[in-house]
């Protein structure tokens, strides 16, 4: 029992992303609601970009900005060494710079197509949007 | 459907809890992510871009090509919803109402596209006109300045800094939308028009892309910005970062171009007339 | 890292998650959602990744919740489920 | 200028993509122009790059000037060569065949139109030439995003259609965004050479197994493989017509694409189908999705649909081929993609031409064809015959290499499924010609067939569709090139 504590201690950040994830991919599918579904959706990138920052976290380290370095002063010369193991790795939330980007720009043209077709039908419940389309 | 949503989640989660068991523990330091690859990207990136915020060096130079795309996509979001959203100019005149704020009276005037100047005592009303509060409006016109400031900040600070193009981008966007939100949209628009973001925005892009191609052109690689130095009469190190720094101001114009485009056509359904 | 906060910042965020996609306001549930990418912004500070937060911050606590409210006030804030 | 190839070949579009919207306010009569020229230097560039691979194997191009592991390195073989050529031609001919409609469909917005067309050819070039794991979701995303907005400008339901999509297509980004994330946790490195060079001391980990499940379900998601399939026919359908025929052929077979590249590059052949046990269940369901896809086929009502459902059968016949395990079944499967690609736009291409004459797509509208257009329908009877499998066109070979591959693998299943499904493309087919050719135009049934007069589409919608008729030929004549050349070296 104390083994399986201690394995969600060390693993509560991926506990907290699959549990946002699936929020997110039940409301996709489940939701009727098309902003609903807009909703579930970015909560669903969410989970994924917090996946991948909890990769970057480094046990130890600080923030991926080099200390003293200020422009020339330092490069060149080559006079301290800058150790991998103090800063947190930088590589993933560049990848989540761009995840989150492409998140807005998928919510933005969601939101268009939801307006396009609330324009349309008068509604943006998907159940009834298929009924009036069957009564045709 | 409820069920089939169920479903497909507990399988999503049965299978992701199968593969957390091999997770290299949380925040460890020996993992393959942390030893690999990103080692190089701290270590080197003062000596080969001289930024000392390793975010910056790598999203803009070291995976710069990603970035570009990045902004594409950001770009093709604003022409996405333009395309899909913008109504084609009505022709005819259109009926204005007024409030001349002495009397109360309205009047309705008969008016072509252009929007007619604004008079002191008349007040033009729209179909969802709700009274602006003042407080509001006042604080926010204040506001609008600092925020502005603070974006350009954040956009020429983003070497040493968190920050760089997309945030600071996103502040100079947010504060016309801001603008846009507590006036109205002709307000917003009246300052910078339909025309002046739909162009700045394909052009942040190509301040981008061209410098990439500018140094294809002077005989490197594609977004290698070594190629620069004998442009900038600088080493090719520092060239690096002016390289970045030019880029990033391009992301900067096009994700603020792009935010304000996207805010008029979803705020007021493709009309462009009436704001929020 | 002070795992309390990081534990009820956690909690909070899938509150809010639950929150935003159960709610039957759709104004309310934008409002939700920008709770949401605040809380994910502040664990991400914790996190170190404070580049990714300040963009969490801007564009997901800003500009997404402006569109969303956008988009609802342009259609409906009523919503069945 | 040859080394500067693969850069061409996406830069290109992207930077007269800009353009063009920056003309698009400025003056628009440019814009056509524009694009045409962008993408004959792309499809010149990838002409050039197929020769250049056919001598050199593999040709590498650094961006930024990073070497692979840290920059991001663009790495073209045979394989990605010959998708480049195959993407760059149907997207070059079909934006010169569908000039007059999108005219006629987008007065206002040609400007918009025609970036976003230039975009997504720009995405689809880089997803094929890309060898980094990370960027190739970027342009996943750019060719989706602008997919979304294209699909949404067609008639009425369109709108809901691509917002389904939307839907579909992020969960399908963010599965393999999250496979990818799970192959960098356990390799540490995003480059596709790199990690297939990491990944054999890692076959038994959990984490390397469910990436690979997920990035699978992701390009699954993405190419409409048969339980996920839902979104599929109405995008297409509804769509305008100029869009339907760039993204059947094209997307579907793209991310058949992606799919195959993580099969041979990242994951190895080795650990796909030994490692996993997996192959026999996706053959199943690609036999379901071809048996589905026919039946559905038969059920609809006009074309466009018919065709939507055609097409789902085809994936299935590509993912079936490529997870037999065996060479003959991937063969047919690469083959496959240029193939379908071709006779796919031919008949989109016809459908197009009529709906621009008549209006409507409907099998009613059909009627009395063979008189009034010859041309088109010439043109759509070849597409058919193809997806039949008729032996002088190019459709045969690739089906030919699937069954044999099919029997090797001693999958009767999917043998039986692939002769279902060319029956029922026959029938489809041929109650095409017989509304065409015998049902009287127009509803004067007592007065004999109405000499109905010739309208013929326009000159430049006519004749790409014949180019593509005749690739169809040409295409078959030289399968046996292009297996030797191009397929056989690369499947190991």
């Amino acid at each position: 029992m104390s083994d399986f504590f201690s394995s969600v201690a060390d693993y509560y950040n991926y506990l907290i992303y699959i549990v946002l994830m699936v929020i997110g991919l039940y409301a996709i599918i489940a939701k009727k609601n098309l902003v609903k579904k807009i909703v579930g959706m970015n909560i669903f990138q969410t989970a994924i970009i917090l996946f991948y920052v909890s990769i970057g976290a480094k046990r130890g380290a600080t923030i991926p900005i080099i200390e003293h370095g200020h422009g020339e002063a330092v490069h060149g010369a080559g006079s301290q060494a800058i150790k991998a193991a103090e800063y947190i790795n930088p590589l993933p939330h560049v990848l989540m710079l761009t995840a989150i980007v492409v998140a807005v720009a998928t919510l933005g043209v969601a939101l268009a197509l939801a307006i396009r077709v609330y324009n349309r039908y008068e509604t943006l419940e998907e159940d009834e949007i298929l009924a009036q389309l069957r009564e045709k | 459907m409820r069920t089939l949503g169920i479903l497909v989640a507990a399988l999503t989660c049965a299978l992701l809890f199968y593969a957390m068991g091999d997770f290299p523990p949380w925040a460890d330091p020996g993992s393959a992510a942390h030893t690999h690859v990103s080692p190089r990207y701290i270590e080197k990136t003062m000596e080969e871009t001289s930024v000392p915020n390793a975010v910056t060096a790598v999203l803009a130079d070291y995976r710069g090509f990603d970035t570009m795309f990045e902004t594409t996509v950001i770009f093709a979001a604003g022409v996405v919803c333009f395309f899909i959203l913008r109504l084609p100019k009505k022709e005819g005149p259109i009926f204005r109402r007024y409030r001349h704020t002495l009397t109360g009276m309205t009047i309705r005037v008969k008016c072509t596209r252009k929007i007619p100047p604004v008079l002191e005592e008349f007040e033009m009303i729209d179909n969802l006109w709700a009274p602006h509060d003042l407080i509001i409006k006042t604080s926010c016109r204040i506001l609008v300045p600092f925020l502005q400031l603070f974006g350009l900040y954040v956009i020429a600070h983003g070497h040493h800094s968190p920050g760089g193009g997309f945030q600071g981008g996103v502040i100079l966007g947010a504060s016309m939308i801001l603008l846009a939100i507590s006036h109205d949209l002709r307000t917003a628009l009246a300052r910078m028009g339909e025309k002046v973001h739909a162009l700045l925005c394909p052009i942040g892009v190509l301040i981008y892309a061209g410098t990439g191609a500018l140094c294809l052109v002077l005989g490197r690689d594609f977004l290698d910005y070594g190629a620069l130095a004998g442009i900038l009469h600088v080493d090719p190190v520092t060239a690096r970062s002016h390289g970045i720094l030019i880029v990033e101001i391009g992301v900067g114009l096009a994700v603020m171009a792009t935010m304000i485009w996207i805010y008029n056509n979803i705020s007021s359904r493709g009309e462009y007339d009436e704001g929020l | 890292m002070i795992w309390e906060l990081d534990l009820v910042i956690l909690s909070l965020v899938v509150v809010a998650a639950v929150g935003a996609i159960a709610i039957k306001d759709l104004l309310g549930s934008a409002i939700l959602f920008g709770a949401y990418s605040f809380m994910m912004c502040l664990l991400w500070a914790i996190m170190g990744a404070v580049d990714v937060a300040f963009t969490e911050a801007s564009v997901g606590a800003g500009v997404s919740t402006v569109f969303f409210v956008a988009a609802v006030f342009r259609t409906t804030r009523r919503s069945k489920d | 200028m040859s080394q500067h190839y693969p850069a061409l070949l996406v830069t290109v579009p992207l930077l007269s993509a800009l353009l063009i919207s920056i003309l698009g306010w400025l003056s628009r009569r440019l814009c056509f122009p524009v694009a045409v020229a962008a993408l004959c230097v792309a499809l010149f560039s990838s002409v050039g790059l197929l020769f250049r691979v056919l001598n050199e194997d593999v040709v590498h191009y650094f961006l930024g000037g990073w070497a692979p592991p840290w920059g991001i390195a663009y790495r073209v073989d045979r394989l990605s060569a010959m998708v480049l050529v195959v993407v760059s031609a149907v997207a070059l001919i079909n934006l010169i065949a569908t000039r007059r409609s999108v005219e006629r469909e987008f007065p206002e917005k040609i400007g918009a139109f025609y970036t976003l067309y230039v975009l997504l050819i720009t995405g689809l070039m880089g997803i094929v030439v890309t060898g980094d794991a990370f960027n190739l979701y970027v342009l996943l995303e750019i060719t989706a995003l602008t997919g979304y907005g294209l699909i949404a400008m067609g008639e009425d339901r369109a709108p809901l259609a691509s917002l389904n999509y939307v839907y579909m297509g992020t969960i399908g980004a963010c599965f393999y965004l999250l496979g990818v994330g799970y192959l960098y946790i356990s390799t540490g490195s995003l480059n596709m050479a790199d990690i297939s060079a990491i990944l054999p001391s890692l076959y038994g980990s959990r984490v390397v197994l469910v990436a690979f499940i997920i990035c699978m379900v992701g390009v699954f998601l993405k190419m409409g493989f048969f339980p996920l399939h839902a979104w599929l026919p109405n995008a297409y359908t509804y769509a305008p017509s100029a869009v339907s025929s760039l993204v059947a052929p094209l997307m579907t077979k793209v991310m058949i694409y992606v799919m195959i590249r993580l099969i041979l590059t990242v994951f190895t052949p080795t650990f796909t189908f030994s490692r996993l046990a997996l192959n026999h269940s996706v053959v199943w369901l690609a036999v379901i999705a071809i048996f589905m896809g026919a039946v559905l086929a038969l059920g609809a009502r006009d074309m466009k649909r018919m065709l939507s459902y055609v097409i789902i059968a085809e994936v299935g016949y590509m993912v079936g081929g490529a997870w037999l395990g065996n060479r003959a079944g991937m063969t047919g499967a690469i083959l496959h993609i240029a193939n379908d690609a071709v006779m796919t736009l031919c008949v989109f291409l016809a459908v197009g031409n009529v709906v621009y004459r008549t209006g409507g797509y409907a099998f009613e509208d059909l009627k009395g064809m063979f008189r009034k257009m010859p041309y088109t329908m010439t043109g759509l009877v070849a597409g058919g015959l193809s997806m039949i499998g008729v032996p002088p066109t190019c459709g045969f070979f690739s089906k030919w290499y699937l069954i044999s591959g099919g029997v090797q693998a001693g999958q009767y299943g999917f043998v039986a499924a692939l002769v279902f499904s060319s029956l029922i493309n026959a029938v489809l087919f041929f109650r095409i010609i017989e509304i065409g050719y015998y049902e009287p135009f127009g509803s004067d049934h007592g007065h004999g067939p109405a000499p109905a007069p010739m309208e013929e589409a326009p000159l430049s919608m006519v004749v790409p569709l014949l180019v593509v008729v005749v690739g169809l030929v040409v295409m078959g004549a030289y399968t046996g090139d292009i297996v030797s050349g191009i397929i056989a070296p690369m499947i190991p």
